[in-house]
């Protein structure tokens, strides 16, 4: 006899004969398959007593309930004990079966893709300078949106009164990108030579060279426990203040 | 049809109904046809044995009891009672060869064919529904593990669309103020009023340019007072008020005001003299 | 060994030695456990491309689909076909025990089950001709309770003067009914074979049988766009234009 058809009661065992020491009676037979009908039918996991009360009289529920654990013990669905309740569920090595991935295309807004190629050139920055850069007020979501894109991180804090977070790339920003090191963004001249900035950029117009080495710059802290949480929410509060006269999304 | 009483027909050969007496309730009844199986049913034979004959009678003596109970009775029923009066008489007379018509046994195999198929349809409704129902029989899983869908984000965006970004924003906020200059443009109606007026008082030809150099000063304005004053002279020679004259192609436009309507004119335009150029922001 | 430890695939099974005319590797046992567990997941039946799907290539669903089948062929859940497709399902002879899950369920009008029997042992079929056999006026209440039930739907529309909606069967309505197939109807052989299922009256033509295909037949065009609302009301319309001098012998 296989191990599957163990498992699975295949029809080999019609020819076999009885086991004389524990003869099970076609009503022990009957009381397990309304069990099992029971726990399979439930809505919710089902307790000793809501089993007792609808199966007849003098059944071992207890012996029952182990007997049909047994039999599923190496199957795709297991029954299981959950909060002192009986139920059917699926086998946890199986449970990537009930998973599927289902991945959605999205597009950066505007404001965000602007805020990341600041962060990308300018960093570390602080948001207080990536405003300065656009001239608008950045809005917590837009942060919020690139911490989730995994491109950007709160680095540390700059050592300035208020000590704002920096922000700058991640590694998966360079893979997103397609670039080799951050130093590989295109520089000014590379910038007007392929059309995307104007000639006519005024004298004092720079575009830095960008770098997002792990060490911490001289006027960078290291960031605390619980900033990770706090950052945001307390820029978000110094945003507000300045946001009266500025369009956030200019 | 209901008031000639068709179904006054003799009953004679109806036979004792069977079980119960027939209660008249048309209410009961899903129709005519539903009725007819409901008394063939009473005559307790197979029916494809049935006697139509006397299936027929039963009908019309129901109709006719129903009728002197002075009950209401759907068209229907009494469409049915006039067809089944018409296939008695059929069945009863002897077969006459001489139309296409079905006989009367073709009516009747006709009528037994709907009743045996009514019958049968309400036999396989009913052993459908005494079928293990799901839901009521049988179950599936109470509590299905539905396939949980992991969302996951792709952002979308390009090296391209990065420095697009970058390059837009820095370029829009380094030059910090664009001035809109403003532009000033000589209408239509201020050409006509200054030629009229400079034209009007002269009475020879003369180079329309030279009319209007006093306003071409500023040298954004030239094209503009140009071109108006060459429509509206246009417009003036179309009236009659004025002759041009261009001896080739490029050459200077002469000007002249033409006699007969000088003096009104003139009158006039002195009226409205104040006219002043307008001055339009651009769009740009 | 009992005939309960065959079905259940008891713990007594262990000492038996190992059956090397059918050894199952252990990836065939998987495989068997994958499936269980899909289709023990899912309320809804699964076909079998909706499994091969989701179980690693190379895999005989059909020889798992009976195996599974039979490993549950005398338990309290059995594996069933209904619409084509796989489920599982509480055994039929343990309704007594369930009738408590039982949702409460709207009771069909007379005229609805006759209505729904002629639909599914006739179709495709117009309106005219459920009345045809019903020799009453069909009431726009009775279509709409079956289509509201999900067990009929508009199929098409018959290429005949009028262009009457045609109504045909769901999968819903096998899998409610427990039915594999139309061909699994009950009684449908009989009353093939009594010429009931022919819509005219007989005179030995073909008979046809019910067909509940997506694909349309010869004579059916497929519904347009603002069918689904419209056609119900407008053959209430046709209806009771007709009723005043419909002869129901005709």
């Amino acid at each position: 006899m296989s191990e599957t058809e163990d498992q699975y009661g295949g029809s080999g065992a019609q020819g076999r004969p009885g086991n004389v020491t524990s003869l099970p009676s076609a009503s022990h037979r009957y009381e397990l398959r309304m069990l099992e009908a029971l726990l399979f039918a439930s809505a919710d996991p089902l307790s000793e007593d809501e089993i007792e009360a609808r199966l007849p009289e003098r059944v071992d529920i207890a012996s029952l309930l182990s007997e049909l654990q047994q039999a599923y013990a190496g199957r795709g669905v297991n029954l299981v004990r959950v909060a002192g309740k009986w139920a059917f569920r699926t086998a946890d090595d199986l449970a990537f079966l009930l998973r599927r991935e289902a991945t959605e295309q999205k597009k950066l807004s505007r404001a965000a893709l602007e805020t990341l190629a600041i962060i990308a050139y300018h960093q570390p920055v602080t948001r207080a300078e990536i405003e300065e850069v656009r001239g608008v007020t950045t809005s917590k979501g837009t942060l919020d949106v690139l911490l989730e894109t995994g491109w950007i991180r709160m680095r540390g804090r700059r050592r300035t009164p208020g000590r704002p977070v920096t922000y700058g790339t991640t590694d998966a920003f360079l893979d997103h990108f397609g670039l080799d090191e951050v130093r590989d963004l295109p520089g000014l001249e590379e910038l007007r030579g392929a059309g995307l900035l104007d000639s006519a950029v005024p004298i004092d117009f720079l575009v830095p060279s960008p770098d997002d080495s792990e060490d911490l710059k001289e006027d960078e802290d290291p960031l605390e426990t619980g900033d990770m949480f706090a950052a945001l929410e307390e820029e978000e509060h110094a945003g507000d203040r300045a946001d009266g006269d500025d369009d956030p999304e200019r | 049809m209901a008031d000639d009483e068709p179904f006054e027909l003799p009953l004679h050969d109806t036979p004792e109904p069977q079980g119960p007496a027939l209660v008249v309730d048309v209410d009961g009844y899903e129709g005519p046809l539903d009725l007819l199986l409901t008394l063939a049913r009473n005559q307790k034979v197979d029916l494809t044995r049935i006697s139509i004959l006397a299936l027929a009678e039963q009908y019309l003596a129901f109709v006719h009891e129903a009728r002197k109970l002075r009950l209401e009775l759907a068209a229907d029923y009494l469409v049915m009672a006039a067809w089944l009066a018409y296939l008695k008489s059929r069945l009863l007379l002897p077969e006459q060869k001489d139309d296409d018509e079905p006989t009367g046994e073709e009516l009747a195999a006709a009528l037994a064919f709907r009743l045996r198929r009514l019958e049968a349809m309400r036999e396989v409704s009913a052993r459908l529904m005494n079928r293990n129902r799901l839901g009521r029989d049988v179950f599936p899983r109470g509590a299905p593990e539905t396939v949980a869908v992991v969302r996951r984000s792709e952002w979308d965006a390009t090296i391209y669309d990065l420095l697009m970004a970058y390059a837009s924003q820095r370029q829009r906020n380094s030059v910090t103020s664009v001035q809109v200059g403003k532009r000033t443009v000589w209408s239509l109606a201020d050409a006509r009023t200054i030629l009229t007026r400079l034209v009007g008082a002269a009475a020879d030809w003369a180079p329309i340019d030279s009319y209007l150099v006093a306003y071409m000063a500023k040298p954004e304005e030239r094209v503009s007072v140009l071109a108006s004053a060459f429509s509206a002279s246009l417009e003036l020679v179309r009236e009659g008020k004025v002759e041009l004259r261009q001896s080739n192609p490029f050459a200077p436009l002469y000007i002249r005001w033409r006699a007969c309507v000088e003096a009104e004119e003139v009158a006039e335009v002195d009226a409205t003299d104040e006219a002043r150029p307008d001055t339009e922001q651009d769009d740009e």
